[in-house]
């Protein structure tokens, strides 16, 4: 009896952390990845026009804002409508970065992604401890509390307020051998996204399987407890609120980059809606749902046209894969092959 | 000598004193158990020395230091562990996973005894909240045991466990105690084993103590048994 | 004697796991049963069933009558249940947690005066909320809210939980009187002790199978304790 | 409606010879406080194409519309201009509404090849620093606008001015040019504040109003926003105290019959005068109410006059190739319905007379009075410093 | 201090006094987030627009909530009944995109334009009160909302239908057990709560105008009420309505830009100092 709940107990309760099996796991998934990202560069040659590079690009930089999302609401329950301040928030500080001070892009880029998450940091003081709705609500809060900020008169100045800000990069500029003109060129902006895209998802991926991970489901489960077993609740969550931000922030800083233009709507809550909504419709579940939820946004959005229609053709389509595939596509993907398994 | 004690502690909820004044001293080695009617305040007089409430005055001391204003955290790394009479487990974690990550936080060298000892083994790949109410109380239990905590705060560990489980748990514990040197303080209204189990017993009514000291003799107090024990003396 | 309860065949699961097989009982009115197994035998769940709580195949007839598999159907039907772990409003006053018991709308003898003599704690914190009570005092109010139901069947799930052996005193007379005015009684507990006080007849369960139904005193049998592993 | 498939082979499609068509994107809002006039940008121009494509097209070439809509949020505008652009060849842009969308556009056209006339945004930073050489500025800018009507400020009754203005460039910059001209006036400015476009409930704005003493308001109020500014301002009584209302781009002909007869006496700035006394405009006017019956006002007035202006170019340039057409219209003169203008090279500001209205009853419902016109070179005598071109 | 902006403050107060006690009664019950929630008070606009322009205002008044009424128990059993098994996370997005949809359907029906209704004859140009001429029928609103809020209040405290919302609303197994009827239960708690949603939104049609945003501009405001309320308590609800209404404005009145804060910082400072909200209690 002994043994075999030992063996039971190794097998099962440390699952996540080692083992020959899961370490198995982990070279497989590394290598998956490895090839992914290289497979992802070549993305450009394979496709030819600007317009569908264009949408890529788009479906990447809102990818690490889902990416963000997604990792929060699988590992502590918590769906958070506030993402965009980190994305916008670095958004803004590289415009400024650019505009007030003449930086070059690449020092923008990181002031952008510092301030991002150190917004994240502010914030996430203020919202782990909340949970469920309490929690939607102060992250939704709080982003607009920030919103209102940029476009206040007295910040016209810093942030243009409702007009929003151009960023003017001077011509002969460069970022990681990029000129300004190429950096609007989505076939050569790709993989100053793809990379920190992969990458990001690895780093989700490994933090996951850690313990570091466990710790976060444990608090999910039951916070008191958690405290009672003589763990800090606090600190990880905070923890993985800020990674959560650092992506968002990443996504937002290179965001600015390629549309030189930052607008308060970057903000807004119908930004904040529908990158939960893409989140959501892929999949919250899974790693990979909320890429998959965007890529599909961004896509669908083009094809049925920035029409006056789109949000009824938006509506539809969420309630259908809302109502018949629960648990989002990549959800319901699991469970068939779950099926099919056994 | 007491390794854990309690004096002159008070907790109020709002107008209602569910505590008055009490003093208590546990010793290593020794299960020292707390019985009373319902609402008599064992389970607040536990959370306040758990950390869960701060109490409204008294003081709680470990080795004589005053840990009165001691973290719930602190606690536990010092030693102090409690178990929840409204069951408190990880429910969507299988029993292994959340117990193998309280034992990782709390240095437990042999998880697979206490998980034999409780009767476990069958269920730890289960998902804990799909496992019938007595496991689950069995669970709470384990992770209260875990780490080989010094002092023990069992709030009614044996209540809805079969006869002989209960049984088990209850020898489990005392065992603990003695081969450990873990003073424990249990709370329980299965009068047999509390009686079969103690070194001393305290009686709380109404929040206060109401009578103090071995068993055979707190049993034979009338008023422990007008409050209290009714037929069961 | 006609049943007031009865399960033909009813099987049970959980989101796929099927926890009762081939059920099949009946408890007639007047009559007091009391139902064992080990933890995790599938006590509760032969309970819950009655409230379609888990889902079931097989027939469970009230007084005869199939069940539309509504849950507010058989308490208005006369079946109530104290269920386990109280299930007590935390936000309903002690009062309006005992009220909440009439929403069947029978009408009897049990009025909120009846149960608070019952029970002098509830008395004491009539206006206080369910959170603010303790573990015994929720098991008190959950078995009040039942009462006021005015059961035909009364089932109990291991209702002396956390209960004080004076207030157990008291519910085991309450019982008494209750089984005394007609109520039948299915009494879930783990003390062997409170059905050999209380129950005409017993139900073994194991593994989620019915593996016994007899006269209460079989239970001595040593036979019998080992088949259902007691 | 997209326009025609053929992707992002547009490159051919511009490339001069030919009868290859001319595709002009529109991009105006179709929600919020301005959808009203996104929907008559629309008709301005389409108007204008019908025209010219049943008489043959501009010098062969088809004039195509590609018509996207937007929520009239900068970002949304620039996807679909994009998109217009990348995806459906489109190298001229029109109908984009406010001045933020335009300045924000205004910025990508270098990098899209596209050029754009604006018709409707009026802030005086599109031809300062945010020109480009890729935009065209039809409409007055609202300084030209309120040096047109400084010289009648002095006579207009009140002397504190309150400033009620929708907060973007356009409410800001009309705002402080408001300010300069009041105080030449000899008036003095008590209060000025801003409301978000989309703005509703204006009753604090309006109490506030009250509570500074005002006798005289300059609302810079849009569409919707005007209507309720409006509409909220009689419900408070704000005529019992201010005895001046001078509405910019406020009150106009469509809004007449939502406003009631409270506007009688408003005053307002009139970029386009339907009365205008020369063929063109008879013609326009005629065409207009047959085809949408009602007559024109500005919006859909100075998007006709866009799209004249852009034919003219390709007449003058005999190519649709952006670089020449643009090039085409720097300086560019012809004879329209406000009559003859010209295209002035330095800031590409559309040089035309500018009205000062005052809301009057007649026959046939409420119509505005012309109390004042002047002529670009008084209302914008200079380019600004700030355009380089 | 300016009477008038007070009042301005008790009108808006009032509005979202209507709306989210709908919204907490539905997140009460169902454990949805329901974002359609401002869609229904937009409709009910739209539609008391139409009644009033055509017919009556006061007929309005009527006809819109039992409208609405009917939306509600459609809603109830098309998508809160049939999902109750879901993540409500999931059902709240569901209504996130009715509300979507609806938004575009009223424009389809009734125009992009934002449309303007006068108040009823009765409740025409200004009354005097406290020293200020003060919007006749802003002070309509006030009355009707109150008399309403304490209605509803009363309801919920003292009649049994009352106590079964409230017993379900926080463990509706078990009251289903009790013998609750948690169907009918929740179709009178749904349609009650869009029928609510539809008068505010016929009450605000004269008083801020009508346009298809309206409610998406509503709902994070109701949203955050309901949250500083305390999750699913009505009464909670209706007082930090209330409440947020009048602060507001009354910083409006220093810095208009300023008081666009009021409603997120009050969420902050809230939440910090009792995470359950104003009326929240920790349930078991
Ligand atoms: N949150 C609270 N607010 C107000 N009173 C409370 C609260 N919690 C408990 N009480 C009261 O305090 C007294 C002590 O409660 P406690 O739970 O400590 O009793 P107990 O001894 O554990 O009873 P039991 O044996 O039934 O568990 C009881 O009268 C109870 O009603
Ligand atoms: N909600 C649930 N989901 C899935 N499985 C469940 C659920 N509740 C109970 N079970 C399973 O059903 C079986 C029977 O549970 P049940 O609670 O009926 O046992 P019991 O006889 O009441 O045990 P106890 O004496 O501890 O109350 C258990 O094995 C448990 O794992
Ligand atoms: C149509 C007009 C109201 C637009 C406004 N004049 C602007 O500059 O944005
Ligand atoms: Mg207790
Ligand atoms: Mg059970």
């Amino acid at each position: 009896m002994t043994a075999t709940t030992t063996a039971e107990v190794t097998a099962s309760g440390t699952a996540p952390e080692a083992g020959r099996r899961p370490s198995r796991r982990l070279l497989l998934g590394l290598a998956v990845a490895t090839v992914v990202l290289v497979a992802g560069l070549a993305m450009p040659s394979v496709v030819a026009d600007a317009y569908t590079m264009g949408l890529a690009v788009e479906a990447a930089l809102l990818g690490l804002l889902a990416l963000g999302i997604g990792f929060l609401a699988r590992h502590l329950g918590l769906i958070s409508l506030g993402h965009t301040a980190f994305f916008g928030g670095a958004a803004y500080a590289v415009g400024i970065a650019v505009n007030r001070w003449g930086w070059d892009p690449l020092p923008s880029v990181l002031f952008g992604v510092l301030v991002g998450t150190v917004i994240a940091v502010l914030m996430g003081v203020l919202v782990v401890r909340a949970s469920g709705m309490g929690f939607l609500m102060l992250t939704l809060a709080l982003s607009q509390a920030l919103y209102q900020l940029c476009v206040q008169t007295a910040f016209r100045p810093l942030t243009g307020a409702y007009d929003g800000l151009l960023i003017g990069l001077d011509a002969d500029s460069s970022f990681v051998g990029l000129s300004p003109a190429d950096l609007q060129d989505p076939g050569r902006f790709w993989p100053v996204v793809w990379v920190p895209l992969a990458v990001g998802l690895v780093v989700v991926w490994l933090v996951g399987r850690s313990r570091f991970g466990t710790t976060l489901e444990g608090i999910r489960e039951n916070e008191e407890r958690m405290r009672f077993s003589g763990y800090n609740t606090f600190l990880p969550r905070l923890a993985a609120f800020v990674l959560s931000g650092l992506l968002a922030s990443l996504g937002g800083a290179l965001f600015a980059l390629n549309a030189a233009y930052v607008s308060p709507d970057l903000l807004g809550f119908a930004q904040a809606g529908d990158s939960l909504i893409a989140a959501m419709v892929g999949g919250l579940g899974t790693l990979a749902g909320p890429l998959v939820g965007t890529a599909l946004y961004v896509w669908g959005e083009s094809r049925l046209n920035s029409g006056a229609n789109l949000p009824l053709y938006t509506g539809v389509a969420l309630i259908v894969v809302l109502v018949f595939l629960p648990g989002g596509i990549t959800g319901t993907l699991q469970r068939l092959w779950k099926r099919v398994k056994r | 000598m007491a390794v854990f004690e309690a004096s002159g502690l008070s907790v109020r909820y709002g107008a209602v004193a569910a505590n008055k004044n009490i003093d208590i001293a546990l010793v290593q080695g020794c299960v020292h158990g707390v019985i009373g009617p319902n609402g008599a305040g064992k389970s607040t007089f536990i959370d306040a020395l758990s950390g869960r409430r701060r109490p409204s005055s008294g003081r709680v001391l470990l080795d004589g230091e005053d840990i009165t204003r001691r973290s719930v955290r602190w606690r536990r790394a010092h030693g102090i562990s409690r178990s929840f009479q409204r069951t408190s487990v990880f429910a969507s974690m299988t029993v292994g996973a959340q117990l193998s990550m309280v034992a990782r936080r709390n240095a437990e060298p042999d998880l697979a005894g206490i998980i034999d000892t409780l009767g476990l083994g069958e269920v730890v790949d289960r998902v804990c909240g799909e496992i019938a109410y007595g496991t689950q109380r069995a669970v709470d239990l384990a992770i209260a045991l875990i780490g080989r905590p010094r002092v023990v705060l069992l709030d009614e560990p044996c209540a809805g466990l079969v006869a002989d489980e209960a049984g088990r748990m209850l020898r489990h514990v005392r065992d603990l105690c003695r081969e450990r040197d873990v003073a424990a303080l249990l709370v329980e209204h299965d009068v047999e084993g509390v009686f079969r189990t103690c070194d001393t017993i305290t009686v709380l009514d109404l929040g206060e103590v109401l009578s103090s000291g071995p068993p055979e003799e707190v049993r034979a107090d009338p008023r422990v048994i007008r409050a209290y024990l009714g037929s069961a003396a | 004697m006609s049943a007031i309860l009865e399960f033909r065949h009813v099987d049970a699961s959980y989101g796929g796991a099927t926890i009762l097989r081939d059920v099949s009982f009946a408890v007639g009115s007047g009559e007091t049963v009391g139902l064992v197994g080990r933890n995790g035998a599938g006590k509760s769940t032969t309970l819950l069933a009655v409230y379609g709580v888990p889902t079931t195949q097989g027939d469970i007839l009230v007084d005869g009558v199939p069940l539309a598999g509504r849950a507010h159907v058989p308490t208005s039907r006369g079946v109530s249940l104290v269920p386990q772990g109280k299930r007590i409003f935390p936000n309903l006053t002690v009062e309006e947690n005992i009220t909440l018991g009439r929403a069947s709308r029978r009408t009897g003898t049990w009025t909120l005066d009846a149960v608070f003599e019952l029970f002098p704690n509830l008395a004491r914190g009539r206006r206080r909320h369910g959170t603010a009570l303790s573990g015994g005092e929720q098991q008190m109010l959950a078995i009040a809210r039942a009462l006021m139901a005015e059961p035909a069947l009364l089932m109990l799930d291991e209702p002396t939980e956390g209960l004080a052996p004076v207030v157990i005193d008291a519910i085991v007379e309450a019982l008494k009187e209750i089984r005394a005015r007609g109520t039948a009684l299915l009494l879930v507990e783990q003390h062997i002790g409170m059905i050999q006080k209380l129950a005409d007849r017993y139900l073994a369960l194991r593994g989620g199978k019915l593996v016994g139904d007899g006269p209460v005193a079989r239970l001595q049998d040593r036979a019998v304790q080992e088949l259902i592993a007691l | 409606a997209c326009g025609s498939p053929g992707g992002s082979s547009a490159d051919t499609d511009s490339s001069g010879g030919g009868t290859s068509p001319i595709k002009v994107a529109l991009i105006p809002p179709s929600t919020g406080a301005l959808a009203q006039y996104g929907t008559d940008e629309v008709r301005g121009w389409q108007l204008a194409v019908d025209e010219v494509n049943a008489a043959g097209g501009v010098d062969g070439h088809p004039v195509e519309l590609i018509k996207k809509t937007t929520d009239g949020k900068s970002g949304t505008t620039l996807q679909a201009a994009r998109e217009a652009v990348t995806k459906d060849g489109a190298r001229f842009i029109g109908a984009v509404m406010t001045s933020t969308e335009a300045a924000a556009l205004n910025a990508q056209l270098g990098s899209l090849g596209a050029l754009a006339f604006h018709a409707t945004a009026k802030d005086a930073g599109l031809v300062g620093k945010q020109c480009v050489a890729n935009s065209f500025h039809i409409v007055q800018t609202d300084t030209m606008d309120i040096n047109a009507l400084a010289s009648a400020l002095k006579t207009m009754p009140g002397t504190k001015w309150a400033i009620q203005a929708v907060d973007y460039s356009t409410g800001h910059s009309a705002a402080d040019t408001f300010t300069e001209a009041a105080r030449a006036a000899g008036k003095q400015v008590v209060l000025q504040q801003f409301a978000p476009l989309n703005t509703t409930d204006f009753g604090s704005y309006i109490t506030k109003i009250k509570s500074s003493g005002a006798d005289a308001l300059f609302a810079v109020e849009y569409g919707a926003d005007g209507v309720a500014f409006v509409k909220q301002a009689a419900q408070f009584d704000l005529a019992s105290q201010v005895k001046t209302v001078l509405g910019f781009n406020m009150v106009s002909e469509p809004l007449f019959p939502v406003l009631g007869d409270g506007v009688t006496g408003y005053y307002n700035n009139v970029g386009y005068d339907v009365h205008a006394d020369n063929e063109l405009n008879k013609k326009f006017v005629a065409a207009y109410a047959a085809k949408y019956g009602s007559a024109p006002y500005y919006v859909p007035a100075d998007n006709y006059l866009a799209a004249k202006t852009l034919f003219a170019a390709v007449e003058k340039a005999g190519s649709t190739d952006p670089d020449e057409v643009g090039a085409a219209l720097d300086g560019l003169t012809f004879d329209s319905i406000v009559g003859p203008v010209t295209m002035r090279g330095a800031d590409h500001q559309l040089l035309r007379p500018s009205y000062l209205g005052q809301v009057a009853g007649s026959d046939t419902g409420l119509e505005f009075k012309i109390l004042a016109s002047a002529p670009a070179s008084q209302t914008s005598p200079t380019p600004s410093p700030d355009c380089d071109l | 201090m300016n009477a008038a902006q007070v009042l301005n403050g008790i009108a808006l107060g009032s509005l979202l006094m209507v709306l989210s006690s709908g919204l907490a009664m539905i997140y009460g019950l169902r454990g949805v987030t329901n974002f359609a929630h401002g869609a229904l008070y937009m409709t009910g606009a739209y539609i008391g627009y139409s009644v009033a322009r055509h017919l009556d205002f006061w007929l309005a008044l009527l006809l819109v909530p039992l409208a609405l009424t009917a939306i509600g128990v459609l809603l109830e059993l098309v998508f809160f009944r049939p999902l109750q098994g879901r993540s409500h996370m999931e059902v709240g997005l569901v209504t996130f995109g009715l509300a979507l949809i609806a938004e575009r359907l009223v424009v389809l029906a009734w125009g992009e334009k934002t449309l303007s209704l006068d108040p009823p004859p009765g409740l025409r140009g200004t009354t005097s009160l406290f020293g200020v001429h003060y919007p006749t029928y802003r002070l309509g609103v006030i009355v009707i909302a109150a008399a309403l809020a304490a209605a509803l209040v009363l309801w919920l405290r003292h009649t049994r239908t009352g106590l079964y919302i409230r017993a379900a609303s926080q463990d509706i197994e078990t009251a289903a057990i009790m013998g609750v009827d948690v169907n009918r239960i929740s179709i009178i708690v749904v349609s009650l709560g869009a029928a609510l949603a539809g008068l505010a939104g016929i009450l605000a049609a004269p008083y801020i105008s009508v346009d298809p945003s309206m409610g998406g501009r509503f709902l994070i405001t109701v949203l955050i009420v309901v949250v500083v309320g305390g999750v699913g308590s009505v009464g909670g609800a209706m007082a930090a309505g209330m409440g947020l209404g009048v602060i507001q404005t009354l910083i409006t009145v220093w810095s208009p830009s300023v008081s666009v804060l009021v409603p997120y910082a009050a969420l902050v400072v809230v939440l910090l100092w009792r995470p359950r909200g104003l009326a929240g209690r920790r349930a078991s």
